[in-house]
C-alpha cells in the first residue's frame, strides 16, 4: 500500500486508489466493530490497533504522510502499547463475565443514526451528484506536505499555530504532571 | 565459665572434656536459661550447629546438641541434653537466629519438637513424609513407599 | 518403627490466587530455573518488583548421607564427603579425614599434611572459580565464565594425575594420604601458580572496574556483620561483612599455623564486597600453596592406623574452613566399626538462611545477584 | 535477449527509486532483493556472532557442521522449522499464533525506506525516518501481546519489562534524531528533511558526517543513540526482557520452532535496522570515506576497488584455513567445501572488479560494511558486559538519555542558528 501510495502527483497516476480506499475502509470498519464486540479486552485493543494503521494508511493516500508517521508512533505505537499495559494488568477472566453493553444502547443507536444522516445530508448536498472519487486532484504533492505544516506551525510569517500549539503542549505537560500526582501518595 | 555455672544451677550441669573439647550434659529444665545466659554473658555469639542423637534403648532416647562458638573468647562449646521420646525442646531462634533452619532440620529428622519455633515444619524432606529417617529403628530398607507411590506415581521408592 | 507423624499434605497451591489483582505477587522460581544453580525452590513474595519476602524449599537433592554414614565403616563413607558440596570434594576430604584421626588420636605424617594443604587450596581455588563464573553469568556477564572455567581445568588437571578423578577425588584418607604424589607435582603446582596469577587480574580487569557490575553488585544483599553472625553465617560472605575470621588462623587445623597469610575482610557485607573478599582469597590461596609446596618435606605420607578402625567410645567436633565457610563434623562414636552418627554441619545450608534477610527490600533481579554470591551447592545444603 | 538487457540497464541506471518511479514491477524487484538479502545476512550474523563471541570466550565456537560450522545456522533453521510448534494449553491460542507476526512485520517494514544508495532503496518517503521509527515501535506490540498471551509469569514480566523498555528509550532515540534532522536544514544547499536519502545527501552537501557536526553535538547526539538503539533491540546489556538467569527467556519462554524463530529473525533484523538509521543519519550512510576531501575521479576508482579486494582477502583467509584444515581422510568433505566456499568467494570478488558492477556496488558496499560495524559492536558487547537491573536501566534511560538528549537538542538549535541568534540580539541591543 505504502509503495503505492506514496508518489510525488504527476510522476505517474496512482494505481487502484478506490481499490485501498475501500479495502482500508472496510478493514477500519470491521476492526471499529471488533473493538466494541470482543469480550476480551486484549482482542479489542488488537482490533483498534488495526484501525489505527488502517486511519495511518487512509493519511498517507490523502497525501498527508507526516500526519500518518505520527499516527503509528503515537497512536499505535505509543498509546495502545499503554493500553495493552492497563488491560494486560487487569483480571480478564472477570471482565469476561461482565454484561458487554450497559442499557444506553437504544440512545446509542439513534446517535449513530443521526450521524450517519448529518453525513449523507452533507455528501448530497454539497457533492451535488458528483463521483466519489473526483478527477481533479489535490495541488500540493507528498514531498511538501511536512515542510508545510512545519511552516503553518513556526514560520515567522505564515506560522498561525504557534501558540496553539504550546499551549497544547503545556496541557499535555500538566496532565502528565496531575497523573503522576495522583497516582503516587509520595514523590 | 563452667564453675560459675555450677556454683549456680547445680547439680543439672556436668562439665566434661574429651579430647581438649568441652562440653557439658545439662538437665532438659535448665536448657532454656543455659543457652541464654552463654549467649548473654559468656558471648558464646555464634550457634554452629544444633543436632541431635538417637539411643533407642535409653529411657531417654535422645541427645539434643547445641555446638556454640565464641567469637571473643575463640572458644568451642558443646551442650547436650538428654530428653524423652516425644518431649519438645523450646526453640532458641530468639537467641541465634540461625537455629530456624537447624532445628527444622532436627524436626525434620528426628520428630524432635521445638516449642516456641515460628515455623516448625519439615525442611529437606517432602510435607507428607512419614517417619523420621535419622532415628535408629527407621528401617532403611523400608522407604515410605506410601509417599512414593502417591506422589512419584512409581511402584517402589527402592 | 516410631510412630508416624501425621502432617499435613503438600502445601504447595497456595500462591497464584490473586495473580496481578492484589499488589502483592507470589512468584516461583525453580527448582528447574537456570540461576538457583540446581534445584533450589524459591517462593518469592513480590510487590511489583520489589521482593517482600521469600522462602526457600530446599531438600530436593537429599540423599541421607548421615544415615548412610551409620551403615558404613569409617573408611567406606569417605569417599561419600566428597558428593555432598561437589564442587569442593578435597575440603570435604579433609574435615572428614581430620575428625576421625582426631577420634582416633592419630595425626597424619608432615608430608602428607603438606600435600593435603596444597590441594585444599588448589580446590578452594576451582570452588571460586566457579563460584566466580556462574555469578558472572547470572548477573549476565557470560564471558568470565569460560575465563574461569579454562583455568579450572588445569586445577582438575592436577588433581586427576594425582588420584584419578577430578570432581570427587577422595583425594585423602584417614591417617594421611593413600598415593604418593606423582613425578614433577611440585613443578606443575608451580606452573599452575604463575599460570593463574596474571589470570585472576584478567578475571578482575572485565569486572572489578566495570560499571554495570559495580551498578549491579554495591549495596545489593547487604548484611551487617552482626547480622551475619546472629544467621551463623560463615565464610567469605561473613568476612565480607567485616568480621576477621578464618578457622585457618582462629582455630588452626591441619598445618594452616606454618603459613604467612592474610584474612580479607570488606566493609560493606554487600555483594561486591563478597566478589572482592573472594578474589583476594585467590590471591592468598596462591600465597599458601607456594609457601607449602617448596616445604614439601620428604617422609611418610600414612601415620600408623589400623585396619580396622575402632575409634573409643566419644564424640568430636572438628571443623575446617571450607571454600563456603564452616564445614563441620561432628562424629559420636560408639566404639563399633561404624560411626553411630555423623553430623555435617553444611556451611552453604546455614548461608541459605541468610537469603530471605539479604533480599528484602530488593529487587527479582537482586535476589539472583544473592543467590550467586552465597556460593551455595545443593548437594551440600540438602545432603 | 538483448531488450531484456536494456530493460534492465534502464532499471539500475533511473536516478530514482522504485518507489519514486512508481514502477511496482521493480519495486517486487527490490523488495525481493532486500529480503533475500535481510535473511542472508541474518544467517551470515548468526553464525558471526556464535564464532566471535567463542573466540572472545577462548573457545571454538561451532565446527562440525560445515568447515568451522559454516552450515551450522542452516542445520539450526531446519531444526527449528521441524520442531513442534506448541501453543500451551492455557494460552489465548490467536494471540498467541499473531503476535510473532507482527513483530517480524515491524522488523522487516522497516526496510521499505532504508538507503543502501541514492537509488538502491525501496522507496524513498518524504517521512523516512518518521516512519521508520514509527514502524519498529510497532514491534513493541508483538512484544507485549505475545507475553500476554502466553498467560504464563515469566513471559508476561519479559513483555512487561521490554515494552517499558522500549517504550523510555524510543524517547531519548526520537531526541538523538531531531537533533540530525535539524542538522540536515542547518546550511545553504538543503532545506531540512526527514527522507533518509535526503538526510545522506544532507551530509554529502555540507562535507562532513554529522556524526562530527558541531564537534561534540554529533558525536553525543550518536552516543545517546548509540546506547538507545541497544536498549531498543533487547540486547546485551540491556537484554533484560530476555534475561536467561531471570526470567528464562523472557517474552518468547513459551514458543518453540518457527515461531520462535519468527522472533529471532525479528530481534536480528531489528538490529540491522536500528544500525542501519544510526550508519544513516551519522555516519553518512552509503557515502565513502572522504567523499568530499578525495573527490577526484581516481579516488572513486581506487574506493570503488574495495569491495572486491575485501571479498577476495576473505577467499584468501578461506584458502588459508583450508591449509590448515587436518590432513586426513575424514576432514576430505568439509577441505573441500572450505576451498569451494573460497572459490565462490573469490569469484564474487572477481566479479566485482568489473567496472559495470563495481560503480553500481560500491555505495551498498560501503552501507553493509558500516552495518557490520554496529552489528560487531552488539556482539562485542554482549561479550563483555553484565546485566542492568530494570530500575537502573530506567534510570539510565530517564535520567542521563533524556535529560542530555534535551540538551543536545537546545545546543544543536542554538549553534546552528548562531548568526540569526546573534544578529536578533543584537536587533534586541541596539533597536
Amino acid at each position: 500500500m505504502i509503495l503505492v501510495e506514496a508518489i510525488p502527483v504527476g510522476a505517474n497516476p496512482p494505481v487502484a486508489t478506490p481499490f485501498f480506499f475501500y479495502l482500508l475502509a472496510t478493514t477500519m470498519i470491521i476492526g471499529g466493530v471488533l473493538v466494541i464486540t470482543r469480550k476480551n479486552a486484549v482482542h479489542s485493543a488488537m482490533a483498534l490497533i488495526t484501525t489505527l494503521l488502517a486511519q495511518a494508511a487512509l493519511y498517507l493516500m490523502l497525501y498527508a504522510p507526516f500526519v500518518a508517521g505520527v499516527q503509528i508512533i503515537l497512536y499505535a505505537g505509543g498509546i495502545m502499547v499503554l493500553f495493552l499495559f492497563v488491560i494486560m494488568l487487569i483480571s480478564i477472566e472477570r471482565a469476561e463475565k461482565e454484561r458487554q453493553f450497559n442499557k444506553q444502547w437504544l440512545v446509542g443507536i439513534v446517535a449513530a443514526a443521526a450521524l450517519g444522516g448529518l453525513f449523507i445530508a452533507v455528501y448530497t448536498t454539497t457533492t451535488k451528484g458528483k463521483a466519489l472519487f473526483p478527477e481533479g486532484r489535490m495541488t500540493y504533492g507528498e514531498t511538501q506536505n511536512t515542510q508545510q505544516i512545519a511552516a503553518l506551525l513556526f514560520d515567522r510569517n505564515a506560522g498561525q499555530y504557534m501558540f496553539a500549539f504550546e499551549i497544547a503542549s503545556l496541557l499535555l505537560l500538566v496532565a502528565i504532571i496531575g497523573a503522576v500526582v495522583m497516582a503516587k501518595k509520595r514523590i | 565459665m563452667v564453675q560459675t555455672l555450677q556454683g549456680k544451677y547445680g547439680s543439672g550441669i556436668e562439665p566434661l572434656t574429651y579430647l581438649g573439647q568441652n562440653y557439658m550434659v545439662v538437665d532438659r529444665s535448665l536448657i532454656p536459661e543455659i543457652l541464654q545466659v552463654l549467649r548473654n554473658e559468656e558471648q558464646f555469639d555464634y550457634c554452629v550447629d544444633i543436632t541431635a542423637v538417637h539411643y533407642p534403648k535409653r529411657e531417654k532416647q535422645f541427645d539434643v546438641v547445641w555446638i556454640l562458638y565464641s567469637f571473643p573468647r575463640n572458644e568451642r562449646i558443646r551442650v547436650k541434653t538428654q530428653i524423652t521420646d516425644g518431649a519438645t525442646v523450646p526453640s532458641s531462634v530468639p537467641i541465634w537466629a540461625t537455629a530456624n533452619w537447624l532445628e527444622r532440620e532436627v524436626f525434620d529428622m528426628f520428630g524432635i519438637k521445638f516449642g516456641g519455633h515460628p515455623d516448625m515444619k519439615r525442611i529437606l524432606l517432602p510435607d507428607g513424609w512419614k517417619g523420621h529417617p535419622l532415628r535408629k529403628d527407621y528401617g532403611i530398607l523400608q522407604q515410605d513407599n506410601e509417599w512414593v507411590q502417591i506422589n512419584l506415581g512409581i511402584e517402589s521408592g527402592q | 518403627m516410631a510412630d508416624p507423624n501425621t502432617l499435613s499434605p503438600l502445601d504447595l497451591d497456595t500462591p497464584d490466587k490473586t495473580f496481578l489483582d492484589a499488589n502483592e505477587l507470589v512468584i516461583n522460581m525453580g527448582p528447574q530455573h537456570p540461576a538457583t544453580h540446581g534445584v533450589l525452590r524459591v517462593i518469592l513474595r513480590l510487590d511489583g518488583e520489589k521482593v517482600m519476602g521469600l522462602e526457600c524449599v530446599i531438600g530436593y537433592l537429599h540423599r541421607g548421607v548421615e544415615k548412610i554414614a551409620e551403615n558404613r565403616t569409617y573408611t567406606m563413607f569417605n569417599p561419600y564427603v566428597d558428593r555432598m558440596d561437589y564442587v569442593a570434594a578435597v575440603s570435604n576430604g579433609l574435615g572428614y579425614c581430620e575428625a576421625v584421626e582426631k577420634l582416633l588420636n592419630v595425626e597424619a605424617p608432615p608430608r602428607a599434611q603438606y600435600v593435603r594443604v596444597v590441594l585444599t587450596e588448589l580446590n578452594r581455588m576451582a570452588s571460586h572459580q566457579l563460584w566466580l563464573g556462574t555469578h558472572a553469568l547470572d548477573i549476565g556477564a557470560i564471558t568470565p565464565l569460560f575465563y574461569t572455567f579454562r583455568d579450572r581445568e588445569e586445577i582438575l588437571k592436577i588433581f586427576e594425575k594425582y588420584c584419578g578423578a577430578r570432581l570427587t577425588t577422595h583425594a585423602f584418607r584417614i591417617g594421611g594420604l593413600q598415593y604418593e604424589t606423582y613425578e614433577g607435582f611440585e613443578r606443575e603446582v608451580k606452573k599452575f601458580v604463575s599460570f593463574v596469577r596474571p589470570k585472576i587480574d584478567e578475571y578482575e580487569e572485565l569486572l572489578t572496574t566495570n560499571r554495570i557490575w559495580l551498578e549491579r553488585t554495591k549495596g545489593v544483599g547487604k548484611i551487617s556483620g552482626k547480622d551475619a553472625i546472629a544467621l551463623g553465617v560463615t565464610g567469605p560472605v561473613l568476612r565480607a561483612s567485616g568480621v576477621k575470621w578464618d578457622i585457618r588462623k582462629a582455630q588452626p587445623y591441619a598445618n594452616y599455623k606454618n603459613f604467612d597469610f592474610d584474612i580479607p575482610t570488606g566493609e560493606n557485607g554487600d555483594t561486591y564486597d563478597r566478589y572482592l573478599v573472594r578474589m583476594a582469597e585467590f590471591r592468598q590461596s596462591l600465597r599458601i600453596i607456594e609457601q607449602a609446596v617448596e616445604n614439601i618435606p620428604e617422609g611418610p605420607i600414612m601415620a600408623k592406623v589400623p585396619k580396622v578402625m575402632k575409634p573409643p567410645v566419644g564424640e568430636i567436633y572438628h571443623s575446617i574452613e571450607a571454600p563456603k565457610g564452616e564445614l563441620g563434623y561432628f562424629i559420636v562414636s560408639d566404639g563399633s566399626t561404624q560411626p553411630y552418627r555423623i553430623r555435617v554441619r553444611p556451611p552453604s545450608f546455614v548461608n541459605l538462611q541468610a537469603l530471605d534477610v539479604m533480599c528484602r527490600g530488593q529487587l527479582v533481579a537482586d535476589v539472583i545477584a544473592v543467590i550467586g554470591t552465597l556460593d551455595i551447592v545443593l548437594g551440600e545444603v540438602d545432603r | 535477449m538483448h531488450a531484456l538487457i536494456q530493460y534492465i540497464q534502464s532499471y539500475l541506471d533511473s536516478n530514482q527509486t522504485p518507489g519514486g518511479a512508481g514502477n511496482i514491477f521493480w519495486a517486487i524487484v527490490y523488495i525481493m532483493l532486500v529480503f533475500i538479502g535481510l535473511s542472508v545476512a541474518v544467517i551470515a550474523m548468526n553464525w558471526l556472532e556464535r564464532k566471535i563471541l567463542a573466540h572472545m570466550q577462548v573457545r571454538l565456537g561451532p565446527m562440525r557442521v560445515g568447515p568451522h560450522g559454516l552450515l551450522q545456522p542452516i542445520a539450526d533453521a531446519i531444526k527449528l522449522l521441524l520442531k513442534e510448534d506448541i501453543i500451551p494449553a492455557e494460552a489465548d491460542a490467536a494471540v498467541f499464533w499473531i503476535a510473532p507476526f507482527i513483530v517480524v512485520l515491524a522488523a522487516f517494514t522497516v526496510f521499505v525506506v532504508v538507503p543502501f544508495g541514492p537509488t538502491h532503496a525501496i522507496t524513498d518517503m518524504n517521512i523516512g525516518i518518521l516512519f521508520m521509527l514509527g514502524v519498529s515501535s510497532l514491534s513493541v506490540l508483538g512484544i507485549v501481546t505475545a507475553g500476554w498471551a502466553s498467560n504464563s509469569h515469566y513471559p508476561l514480566i519479559g513483555a512487561l519489562r521490554s515494552s517499558a523498555q522500549m517504550v523510555s528509550y524510543e524517547v531519548a532515540m526520537g531526541l538523538a534524531v531531531i537533533s540530525v534532522i535539524m542538522m540536515t536544514s542547518l546550511n545553504d544547499q538543503s532545506t531540512g528533511t526527514l527522507s533518509m536519502i535526503g538526510i545522506v545527501q544532507a551530509q554529502l552537501a555540507q562535507g562532513e558526517w554529522f556524526i562530527f557536526k558541531f564537534f561534540p553535538l554529533g558525536l553525543i547526539g550518536f552516543g545517546i543513540f548509540a546506547i538507545a538503539m541497544v536498549a531498543e533491540t533487547n540486547r546485551a546489556p540491556f537484554d533484560l526482557p530476555e534475561a536467561e538467569s531471570e526470567l528464562t527467556a523472557g517474552f518468547h519462554t513459551e514458543y518453540s520452532g518457527f515461531r520462535w524463530s519468527l522472533f529471532f529473525l525479528a530481534e536480528y533484523s531489528a538490529m540491522i535496522a536500528v544500525s542501519s538509521i544510526a550508519v544513516t543519519l551519522w555516519l553518512g550512510g552509503w557515502l565513502r570515506p572522504f567523499p568530499n576531501l578525495l573527490s577526484a575521479p581516481t579516488w572513486d576508482l581506487v574506493f570503488s576497488l574495495f569491495p572486491g579486494i575485501s571479498f577476495l582477502l576473505l577467499a584468501a583467509m578461506c584458502f588459508y584455513n583450508t591449509a590448515r584444515m587436518p590432513k586426513h581422510p575424514l576432514f576430505r568433505v568439509q577441505t573441500m567445501g572450505l576451498a569451494g566456499f573460497g572459490l565462490v568467494l573469490g569469484l564474487l570478488g572477481l566479479i566485482l572488479f568489473i567496472p559495470a558492477v563495481r560503480i553500481r556496488v560500491t555505495d551498498i558496499f560501503w552501507f553493509a560494511t558500516k552495518v557490520a560495524g554496529f552489528m560487531y559492536l552488539y556482539i562485542w558487547y554482549r561479550g563483555t558486559f553484565p546485566r542492568y537491573r530494570f530500575d537502573q536501566l530506567m534510570k539510565v534511560g530517564w535520567k542521563v538519555l533524556l535529560p542530555t538528549g534535551l540538551a543536545l537538542l537546545i545546543l544543536t538549535a542554538v549553534v546552528g542558528m548562531r548568526t540569526e541568534l546573534w544578529a536578533e540580539l543584537q536587533g534586541v541591543w541596539r533597536p
